[in-house]
């Protein structure tokens, strides 16, 4: 019995031990500052790309990116439970979201293009014709030149950036017909691929051999038409703070906005830098003819 | 102090008839006073006050229903969760039915063994050796003398001697009611109350538990619930007779089988109801 | 002698060992269960403080949450009232729980009673193994097959889309499969031995033996396998999002797109701004489910009460 | 109607077509992932740490994370539900409280493990500052799996027979000796049973865990055993993607160009990773019950 207890005891003890060396010899250097972004899943490859050169760089420093959703991203911005929010969308284009109190750092532009299935045998539509097949009047791709299948409509999510913009500029402002809706981008070219007279609209990142894209009034989803704005259904991704940022935010968010990542990682990812944009777009979706791309 | 109104040669029947043993060289070892056991609103002991002799065997009969499993298990608590018990239970003088009584202690004076045998699932020496452990003796050699010496007072030693590291759930029916035996005994209880123990088992195991309780008599006080008119008649010293939650009669053995006194009784033990 | 008495009595009233251990068993383990009323009182409570708040905080009717057919939350309709009905919704996660549930819980079952009573061998060293395997396949991995797999083929067979309830219920059938039959196992292997050879000794055939008394006897468990297994189906969304076209329709038949309450709720939730209406509104389909979940627990306690007394 | 031994003929002979059908669907499932994701499996592949969007990348730290999360979610779970399980079956009385308690265990495994994921997250990561860490997605899986583990256990002690209890009281051993030393020996094989369905949800489970212990897999140093380091395996406090996790990150966003491949093939590493475990898991229960019970 009292050996038992003894052999206990001395087991709590070299534990304890243990746990005290170490603590105390636990590297001090990198228990240093660490930051959180959370947000949108679209931009969560980019920042956690970005995130590990940094800290390869300035050892000391932990990025940690997270997803959630562009809504997370901007609750818990607002909240101030997150550093940095990563967002799809101006903050501006939420309600509940009080814009003026966050300050908006563009990282990169990200263009969108309708796909269909293979099989339909069209590769472009006026943007007309894009309307009338998501409002539900084109129910039939006979009706504007395909293959005798029906429409099968994919949405992304309510409140997904990629659908906000994908209405706003692809369908001029129409509301899509409740349809099928899916939460991410894998998903949708999945159900496009395998579904026959299936439509949906992705990332240009996103488009592979398995779906056709679609140019819309002869214009074809590229990375030239847009920058000048030829192709207007294209955001920006946001990373957004709670005032202006300080200390590692700061120079983190600046890491990311410099030529060092704009140049690489950004272009690798599939989106375009702000900078080579020749224009540049407002909250409420005016216009703007930059100077001169560099 | 003679509750008896017993009269040679009455032929009439009576409606109850009670006897309580007066042996000067078996002193009462426990005795059950204004004893009611309650399910809920419903009574199922309603009168049952009986002494037991020390050193004897003392047998329980009566019909299925009859609540003399219930008044057995009243007597060492362990109705506790699922009935009330009112009265006194008195052992050696002590009221064990009050709520200061630490029933776990009371439990190891007052043993009990079940209608169906309920070996553990560990080893056969584990089987008896566990609760010793728990009451601290841990000396091995101490606890291998409590070991054999419980077997061999339960008749099982000589069968299972070489394999008692074997899991106790291998051993036959008769078997594993003599190790759940050696280990009600092995906590050395006072009194040992047994429920039908041998309604599960083949005559041959029968007759050797019986043959065991027999032997077991010189050292436990004992009190078996049984079915067996017959066996009630070939080890017991007394017997009381359960009819609806009471007590109809309770004498000697040999009175009981021979000449019971109560109508019911004699019907029963006569093989006329039941 | 009244010494003796009154030493007995001592040690008696002495508070043992096992009294301590008792009160100690009892301490430690009330307070595990306490622990999980907590956890249980606080999600229910999160998500009802949430859910409710659509109602009073956005002033949205109850009758237009559960009898509207128009789920939009982001944008009001013509007398300036969001576009909150939740029926579709609603009817989805209720046809396709209760469907999977019918499918599944006859095969669950007699899987179990194969492996528990007529190959017990087999059973073990093959079906156990294999179903225990399954509860861990990540939704996603059944959502992908059940979309390369079973939305061709039901498109093969029905037409349309093959988008649709009838989908889900395939893939929820294989997936809720492991839980039920496992549970179901333990279920019938709580049944005392000596039930099936009293049966069996009375003439009884293995099949009146399984069925009159074996089954019976299990009911309470087998309820228990059953409600565990609609409890995953009704909380499952990736998979069931991808095969059943996740639409926020009324379901006008079973080869329809069609959404459930989890597959709107997951889809939407990243996407929304906490404390505003849409978010609101999503944990308002959280507090349906749990409050469908609570009806259909009941129903089947009740069926199963009914099913034992007989 | 039929005699009672045709009856049995055929009533036995569906039973086998059932078993016969179930069996062949799991294995066709089971083949299925398996054909598809092993031809992915390599050295490599089980050990490198994954890249974002570059080709060649593996899971060897998120597989090394499943099993870390899992036990440290079991470590927290399986003594709560145990003790839970054990008060609810042996001592609360058979009332409406009881009943209530149980259901509302029950109904909350219903909830949609997103929802138990934002819980988790508005309360540890965000409340508690537990941050994206382990810590934070092992109590999530905790609520996720308490309703199941308890149940489970519930029923375990259920198969143990009273005349076991009443074996032990009538010894003078307490209730909870009996318990913990008479009935959960003898409970064992069906507890593990229990263990190893939920032990299969955490392995599988994403929703919870993307809000929780994050959908980032920082590089380990598997030399840097001291967990107050950040890239210690064993540093509880890191955020730490499970295969699960990954496998739905690069199903719904990966633009890595062998994605698919990628995806397959840890699909096929969580099957063999489940087996070994339920495995390791069968043989280890085996082993303990044996010397508890010699059986």
């Amino acid at each position: 019995m009292s050996k038992k207890r003894w052999w206990q005891g001395l087991g709590l003890l070299v534990i304890v031990g243990l746990g005290l060396f170490a603590y105390q010899t636990r590297e001090v250097s990198h228990a240093g500052e660490s930051i959180t972004a959370v947000g949108s899943t679209a931009l969560q490859p980019l920042v956690e790309a970005a995130g590990e050169e940094y800290t390869s760089d300035h050892l000391g420093t932990f990025i940690n990116v997270q997803g959630g959703g562009t809504g997370t991203g901007l609750s818990q911005i607002q909240e101030g439970a997150v550093q940095i929010g990563n967002s799809d969308l101006f903050a501006g284009e939420q309600k509940s979201i009080r814009a003026d109190e966050l300050v908006d750092h563009r990282v990169a532009v990200v263009g969108i293009t309708p796909i269909v299935n293979k099989k339909i045998g069209i590769n472009n539509l006026t943007t007309a014709q894009l309307i009338q097949v998501f409002t539900g009047k084109v129910t039939n791709w006979k009706q504007v030149g395909g293959a005798d299948v029906p429409v099968v409509l994919i949405n992304r999510a309510q409140g997904s950036g990629t659908r906000a913009t994908f209405e706003q500029f692809g369908l001029a402002g129409h509301q899509s017909k409740t349809s099928q809706e899916q939460d991410s981008s894998g998903m949708v070219r999945q159900i496009v691929a395998t579904t026959p007279g299936a439509i949906s609209y992705v990332a240009f990142s996103y488009v592979n051999n398995t779906v056709q894209d679609i140019a819309l009034n002869k214009v074809a989803p590229t990375e030239a038409n847009v920058k000048t704005n030829a192709w207007k259904i294209w955001s920006y991704e946001h990373l957004y703070t709670k005032g202006q940022p300080t200390g590692l935010t700061k120079d983190f968010i600046r890491y990311v906005q410099s030529p060092a990542i704009q140049k690489t990682l950004v272009r690798q990812l599939g989106y375009l830098s702000p900078d080579q944009m020749k224009v540049e777009r407002d909250v409420n979706g005016q216009i703007k003819q930059l100077g001169g791309a560099k | 102090m003679f509750l008896s109104n017993d009269v040679q040669g009455n032929t009439e029947m009576l409606e109850r008839h009670i006897v309580q043993p007066a042996d000067a060289d078996h002193p009462t070892i426990l005795s059950t006073e204004d004893l009611h056991v309650y399910y809920g609103k419903k009574e199922a002991i309603s009168e049952g006050d009986l002494r037991f002799a020390s050193n004897q065997i003392t047998a329980l009969i009566g019909p299925s229903g009859s609540g003399k499993s219930t008044f057995l298990r009243s007597l060492n608590r362990m109705n506790d969760r699922i009935a009330t018990v009112t009265g006194r239970i008195m052992y050696r003088g002590v009221d064990i039915n009050q709520p200061s009584i630490d029933v776990y202690e009371m439990r190891r004076r007052v043993g009990m063994v079940f209608q169906r045998p309920n070996p553990f699932a560990k080893s056969i020496y584990d089987n008896i050796a566990f609760a010793l452990r728990l009451r601290g003796t841990t000396d091995k050699h101490e606890l291998d003398e409590i070991v054999e010496t419980s077997l061999k007072q339960a008749a099982l030693w000589n069968q299972v001697k070489d394999d008692l590291n074997k899991s106790a759930l291998a051993l036959s029916g008769g078997q594993a009611q003599r190790l759940c035996i050696a280990r009600a005994i092995a906590v050395k209880p006072d009194i040992l109350l047994l429920d039908e123990p041998a309604s599960a088992l083949d005559p041959v195991s029968t007759s050797q538990l019986e043959d065991t309780l027999l032997e077991l008599k010189q050292n436990y006080s004992i009190i078996i619930v049984t079915h067996n008119m017959q066996q009630a008649g070939r080890i017991s010293e007394y017997t009381a007779f359960f009819n609806q939650g009471r007590v109809l009669e309770y004498d000697t053995t040999s009175h009981i089988f021979t000449n019971p006194q109560v109508q019911i009784t004699s019907d029963y033990v006569s093989g006329n109801f039941g | 002698m009244m010494k003796s008495t009154q030493q007995l009595e001592q040690q008696l009233k002495r508070h043992s060992k096992a009294a301590k251990l008792e009160i100690w068993g009892k301490v430690v383990s009330f307070s595990a269960l306490i622990l999980i009323v907590a956890v249980v009182v606080g999600i229910i409570g999160f998500v009802a403080s949430k859910g409710l708040a659509t109602f009073f905080t956005n002033h949205v009717s109850l009758w237009d949450f559960l009898s509207g057919k128009s789920w939009n939350p982001g944008v009001t309709d013509a007398n300036g009232k969001p576009e909150v009905g939740a029926l579709p919704m609603i009817m989805g996660s209720f046809l396709i729980t209760v469907l999977s549930a019918i499918v599944a819980t006859p095969f669950a079952i007699g899987t179990a009673v194969f492996m528990n009573e007529i190959s017990p061998n087999k059973g073990a060293k093959i079906l156990q193994p294999v179903t225990e395997l399954l509860v861990g396949i990540p939704s996603v991995v059944y959502g992908f097959i059940g979309l390369s797999v079973v939305v061709p083929v039901t498109r093969a067979i029905f037409g349309g889309s093959g988008f649709g309830i009838l989908s889900g219920t395939c893939v929820l059938f294989v997936m809720i499969l492991p839980t039920v039959t496992s549970m179901s196992v333990d279920a019938l292997r709580a049944v005392p031995r000596y039930y099936r050879e009293a049966s069996l000794a009375l003439g009884a055939t293995q099949w009146q033996t399984i069925y009159k008394v074996v089954l019976r006897a299990a009911t309470p468990g087998l309820m228990t396998a059953v409600v565990f297994g609609m409890a995953r189906a009704f909380g499952e969304a990736l998979a069931v999002q991808m095969v059943i076209g996740n639409a926020a329709l009324m379901p006008g038949s079973l080869v329809d797109p069609s959404s459930t309450l989890t597959s709107v709720l997951t889809t939407g939730i990243g996407n929304t701004v906490m404390g505003s209406l849409q978010n609101n509104a999503l944990w308002s389909l959280a507090l349906v489910l749990l409050l469908m979940s609570l009806v259909f627990n009941l129903i089947v306690r009740l069926i199963g009460r009914k099913g034992r007394l007989q | 109607m039929m005699n009672p031994k045709t009856q049995n003929k055929v009533a036995i002979g569906t039973l086998y077509g059932v078993a016969g059908l179930v069996v062949l669907i799991l294995l066709a499932l089971l083949g299925y992932i398996l054909v598809s994701g092993l031809p992915q499996l390599s050295w490599h592949f089980l050990t490198a740490p994954a890249k974002a969007f570059l080709k060649g990348g593996g899971v060897g730290v998120q597989l090394y994370n499943s099993f870390y999360l899992l036990i440290l979610a079991m470590l927290i779970s399986f003594p709560i539900a145990l003790g839970a399980a054990i008060y609810l079956y042996e001592y609360a009385k058979d009332n409406w409280v009881t009943t209530t308690i149980r259901t509302a265990i029950e109904i909350l495994s219903s909830l949609p493990s997103v929802v138990v994921g934002l819980f988790g997250f508005l309360f540890f990561v965000v409340k508690l500052r537990l941050g994206f860490s382990i810590l934070s997605g092992a109590f999530a899986l905790t609520f996720f799996n308490l309703p199941l583990l308890t149940r489970s256990i519930e029923d375990s002690l259920r198969t143990i027979d009273t005349t076991q209890r009443e074996g032990g009281l009538a010894l003078g051993l307490s209730r909870w000796e009996t318990v913990t030393r008479v009935i959960l020996p003898a409970a064992v094989p069906s507890i593990l049973t229990g263990v190893i369905l939920s032990a299969g949800r955490v392995f599988g489970e994403a929703a919870a865990l993307i809000y929780t212990a994050g959908q980032s897999a920082p590089a380990l140093d598997f030399t840097d055993w001291n967990p107050f380091n950040i890239s210690s395996p064993l540093n509880p406090m890191r955020p730490a993607e499970t295969l699960a996790v990954h496998i739905w990150k690069i199903n719904s966003e990966g633009i890595m160009p062998d994605a698919k491949a990628i995806s397959s093939g840890s699909s096929a590493v969580l099957v063999l990773a489940i087996l070994l475990f339920n495995f390791a898991a069968r043989y280890l229960g085996k082993r303990l019950y044996k010397r508890l019970t010699s059986a």
